[in-house]
């Protein structure tokens, strides 16, 4: 197999005193779609932020083959609940062009490339009709919806997306695991936390279970039939 | 010594007649420190222990100095307290209306440099000003009845300076070409009732009242009128204002002091001198 | 008495150090009660900008031959309604509503103070300074403080469930909007009182440095409230001696010790900082 | 010439009436074009905060003998690093770190002007006036609004990114702490210079108000940027000009009329509300 | 049947232009468990603000029996995102607590019977063993199930949910289900946004399918099996 795309070593996140992941060891490889699956509280979300390098962390990752301790551009992650400025008025298609901003030439536009991407992106993921539309006006799927697509926009080697399905209605996260397939087939790995194990069955090929350390980490159809009595929570 | 009369002042025109009416004979305490705007004046710890442990405290009141006239108010009943500007026969003049009319504060915490309903600066006058240190010399005689000689005879030598000074002013200001004075704040309405010229006040009583356009604009028509070839500055105010009316009117600029500051050299008496010197250059006199 | 006794309480021989003690103790408890609210409430800035509406009350007061000081409260009261409504009604941020209607008040005030108005009496009412507060001060303050006290404990659940959640209290009908207006009023209340005796500058401060440096050290509701209130009264006493013995003013001095303070309180979370992601995501 | 014209040009004959209205126009453009990326970043507060702590700058430049404009940038500089500081590192909230910063600083200038620095230097570095403005002030703000503007057009992408999701814009590696205080410095100079020039309470009401009423009535970012200058524009000029026929001081009535255009922005909203859920559920 | 407990007529949510809540009329009884089942943008969350009393709108509400159009004790409702300030210090129990609010007497203080409703509630909603953690460190689930259990503490005639189950894990959300069941035995109303229909299925007895107007409205067991050809977006 290829270089790992992300590989972490020994990760801890840790809460004054609260332990919420706990030494975990990962790699993802390219064009792989992996869930990340386990119980609220289970340190998900911890772990995707330290592995998008904005969460507090001890311990070593490796992004896209470069070192670091910094967020490396080829990463696209979307947080479980961001902090956005909606009063600023900008329309969904403006919001997906900033994630073509390059994080050096701060007075950069889009290209022409970038802007395909961001029209490609929002096609995906069934936007495009609400390109013209402010942001703040949106509900709150399609506001989700019209964030993953600033990911996708942004062309990344590696998507971390924490809870992307939350909010999303059926038709819509049956047409977000489509267009993950198809990310995945064009080379881009996928990380993923999602609560619904029908959804992970419908897209992801890999399956890790996390409950602050993790359970079990392998192909999907081998885990999830036996997944029971390892994480009972799982299939209450 | 232990029993040494301690005088309290508050700004410099009243620390000067006190400092030349104690001589040696009383300690004298500036509450207003060399380089301290006296307007914004705040007292600390050690100003109030020194205020309490003086037997006289002299101040200008009309809220010259608002953290002064609170500190006055609660000091126990055996400080004597004199607020000059209560001086019989000291003949304030009134507030003029048209000058008080507008202000430009640019902040609160800088907007109380105001003087009142009656103008205060009587110190530019050497006259009223002889008539103030009368009362001194009273506040001092009766906190210290055995030193009563020395404050007479203290007096006695400022009376003899600041009538030498008057003299001086008269005879320089006689025979003037012009009679405007335009100042950069109307400070000098004692000045000009004394030597019989007009005040042309560019700001209010406090430098803090800055005209608004059509009041500038009146201005600038006054002085052209009057033929002013000087327009008057103050070092300590921002000379903006006064370099646009001197332009405006195609006049020199020159600076006045209005002896609110404790001065870097000389005293009171030079000040006023140099005063002479700039408006007899400015408007021109023989 | 030794050294360092004397250091201490030998300042407080003079009356008018007894009389700023009390006033700084009352104001140090009074202000941080206040002032959490604000903090939470994202009315820091309010807080601030009161002070300079006020001046449109008092210029106003003055002009009619009112009360100086309640023309100041009244200008504080026009100041709660505007910014209340600004913010619940048209959907501007609470800093730009206070921001507009702070100084849209402070410029009224300066051009009716331009108008004619007493400058005397103005800059009397404006302005305090804890060595110079009179008996009438004390009675008032100490007023100010229980009250303030008194309020913030007997509707504490309400103060509690609406800073939290807002909506969720409008979901159980209470008026928050009342209650908005009612908090500015109280914070009014204690800004306009405490300018006029111990200063603008100490008040402002008082009502947001110790509620903010508690914030940062507490973890609970209850220990936030005594932080505050501790950190109040601490940077109002030490602030009032170390002036006296720098020969200071003793208002900023203060406000620059109560600032020193949450200094204090945040350098455990400069130096660690594990609780927020690392901005640039370096490993902690 | 007619009346109406004459009401409108005839106050323009003055020379110090044309240098005023070129340096509103400046002002006019630069203010709200800066003050956009402050209302909607929370970042109101600092801009008023911003002309309290200058004095701390001013009163230092002053006893150190230094440039009292560069005294003043510098303390606008060390507010935009501590206050940033104590945002990204210690978990405080935007307003309670400006709060603490300005009124703290703020308190330093005050005490170091009670040390004796030299008075007359400091009320002239401190206070402006939109009728005295010289040719230099008039160069200076020129240079102000260009290099604004500039700025703000080449930056556009990574200030549209950063102000709408900090945490994104983090993600892809920006460094929004440089940015952030990059902001802030151009906000002091914005203050700084505006103050020295036209007074601090235009300078600050045109940041705040004319970016306000924009985000009331445009939808999008172009239009709010439009909108802001406009009323700007409008604000300054219709002020001066009022203020003129009324005999009152232009700074103040330039605020009142900033202020006033933003009641006008938002009184639609007052009147049907449609936008945000009403606050006490009153059916629309 | 009873008298209704919440009788909408009418209702129309329109912003600036757009209906986002077409003259919806609507009934829900004691005890009975509805779900409210539409694609993004359908106007779930506008329809459920404006029963709650909150959100702008215009036609009748009757609500608990009573008109007006003030929002009405007896109704609990937990919006979509809730806007909080979580650096305000509180605790997950003291959050829950505020639930007991009084909204004319602002100083009342829970009693005995309101704690007990409290800590029952977390119970239920399996939370109790959170109950002194500060609510600003809980996870994105454990977070919202803290929220609902403070509507369960209110002790109300009608639950106004707005997707409560996005963001809980298969467990919470099983959870969930049981603790409506049990209120609903009790006699209370449930109205809740639901995506998933296996979550729709387990727990809700009536279904009401929502695009701007109403599509379908009936028995959970007789209208999802028929939904296809009525809303095939609920069943991509
Ligand atoms: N404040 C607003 N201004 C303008 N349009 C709005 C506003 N809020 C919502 N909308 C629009 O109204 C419609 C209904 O939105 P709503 O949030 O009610 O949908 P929803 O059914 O809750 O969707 P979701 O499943 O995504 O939460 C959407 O098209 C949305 O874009
Ligand atoms: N800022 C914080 N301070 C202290 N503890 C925290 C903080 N953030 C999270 N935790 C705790 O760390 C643990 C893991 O939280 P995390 O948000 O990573 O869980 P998660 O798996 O994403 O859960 P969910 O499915 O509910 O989103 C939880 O017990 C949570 O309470
Ligand atoms: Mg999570
Ligand atoms: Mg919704
Ligand atoms: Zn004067």
């Amino acid at each position: 197999m290829s270089t790992p795309i992300l590989a972490a070593r020994g990760l801890v996140v840790a809460y004054s005193g609260r332990t919420a992941v706990d030494r975990v060891d990962l790699n993802v490889r390219h064009a792989e779609l992996v869930a990340l699956v386990g119980p609220n509280g289970a340190g998900k979300s911890s772990l995707l932020a330290a592995l998008a390098g904005l969460g507090p962390h001890t311990g070593s990752v490796l992004r896209c083959g470069c070192t670091g301790a910094q967020p490396t551009p080829g990463i696209a992650y979307v947080p479980q609940s961001p902090d956005l400025r909606t009063a600023f008025p900008l329309s969904a298609a403006q919001v997906v062009a900033t994630g073509s901003l390059d994080a050096r030439r701060w007075w950069r536009r889009p290209d022409a490339a970038q802007r395909a991407a961001a029209a490609d992106a929002m096609e995906r993921l069934d936007v495009a009709d609400l390109a013209h539309r402010p942001f703040a006006d949106l509900s709150g799927g399609q506001a989700r919806r019209v964030l993953l697509a600033r990911a996708l926009a942004q062309g990344p080697k590696l998507l971390l997306l924490d809870e992307p399905h939350a909010g999303l209605d059926v038709e819509a996260a049956t047409t977000l695991n489509t267009a993950l397939a198809a990310l995945a087939q064009a080379g881009t790995a996928v990380l993923a936390s999602v609560h619904d194990l029908d959804l992970v069955r419908g897209a992801f090929t890999r399956t890790i279970v996390l409950d602050r350390r993790i359970l079990a980490d392998g192909p999907t159809s081998e885990l999830l039939p036996a997944v029971g009595s390892l994480a009972p929570w799982l299939v209450a | 010594g232990l029993d040494t009369l301690r005088v309290a002042a508050s700004f410099y025109p009243v620390q000067f007649l006190a400092e030349r009416i104690a001589g040696d004979t009383a300690h004298v305490i500036g509450l207003t420190p060399p380089g301290q705007e006296p307007h914004s004046l705040t007292l600390t710890g050690p100003d109030l222990a020194a205020l309490r442990e003086s037997g006289v405290v002299l101040y200008i009141g009309n809220g010259l100095q608002a953290d002064v006239e609170k500190a006055v108010s609660v000091l126990p009943g055996d400080v004597r307290v004199a607020e000059l500007l209560q001086t019989a026969g000291l003949d304030l003049l009134p507030a003029d209306p048209g000058t008080e009319e507008h202000h430009d504060a640019a902040d609160a915490e800088h907007d109380d440099h105001n003087h009142g309903a009656t103008d205060p600066h009587f110190w530019l006058d050497p006259a009223r000003y002889a008539t103030a240190a009368r009362a001194v010399a009273d506040e001092l005689t009766a906190a210290d009845p055995g030193n009563a000689d020395a404050y007479a005879a203290n007096l006695q030598a400022l009376t003899v300076d600041l009538e030498a000074l008057d003299a001086e002013l008269e005879d320089g200001l006689a025979l003037c070409a012009g009679d405007t004075l335009v100042v950069a704040h109307s400070a000098f309405g004692y000045f000009t009732d004394r030597y019989r010229l007009t005040q042309v006040g560019i700001a209010g009583l406090s430098p803090d009242d800055e005209p608004d356009a059509r009041t500038l604009a009146d201005i600038t028509q006054t002085a052209q009128a009057a033929g002013v070839g000087t327009v008057f500055f103050e070092e300590a105010l921002p000379p903006k204002l006064a370099q646009g009316v001197a332009e405006a009117v195609g006049a020199d600029v020159a600076a006045l002091e209005t002896a609110e500051f404790v001065p870097a050299d000389g005293d009171y008496l030079d000040l006023m001198r140099a005063n002479g010197r700039s408006v007899q250059a400015g408007l021109d006199c023989k | 008495m030794s050294e360092a006794l004397h250091w201490l309480l030998g300042p407080f021989a003079h009356d008018f150090m007894q009389h700023a003690a009390i006033s700084c103790l009352a104001l140090g408890i009074a202000a941080p009660i206040a002032g959490i609210w604000a903090t939470h409430r994202r009315m820091v800035y309010l807080t601030d900008a009161m002070s300079h509406a006020v001046l449109a009350g008092v210029a106003a007061a003055s002009l009619l031959g009112g009360s100086l000081l309640l023309g100041g409260l009244g200008s504080a009261a026009v100041m709660a309604v505007v910014v209340a409504l600004l913010v619940a009604r048209s959907r501007l941020a609470e800093d730009s509503a206070i921001g507009i209607a702070g100084q849209g008040l402070f410029a009224l005030g300066v051009i009716g103070v331009s108008l004619g108005s007493d400058p005397r009496a103005l800059s009397h009412a404006l302005f305090g300074n804890p060595l110079t507060v009179t008996a009438t001060d004390l009675a008032l303050q100490a007023g100010l403080a229980a009250l303030v006290l008194g309020t913030v404990v007997l509707f504490l659940p309400v103060l509690t469930a609406t800073t939290f959640d807002a909506g969720h209290a409008r979901s159980l009908g209470v008026k928050t909007t009342v209650l908005d207006v009612g908090l500015v009023l109280a914070l009014g209340l204690v800004v306009v009182v405490g300018m006029t005796t111990v200063g603008v500058l100490m008040v402002v401060v008082l009502c947001i440095a110790p509620a903010a440096g508690a914030g940062l050290v507490a973890r609970t509701l209850a220990g936030t409230l005594a932080t505050a209130v501790g950190l109040g009264t601490a940077a109002s006493l030490g602030g009032l001696l170390a002036a006296y013995h720098l020969a200071l003013p003793a208002g900023p001095v203060i406000a620059v010790a109560a600032v020193l303070l949450v200094a204090v309180c945040a350098l455990p979370r400069l130096a660690v900082r594990t609780h927020r992601p690392a901005p640039e995501g370096a490993p902690a």
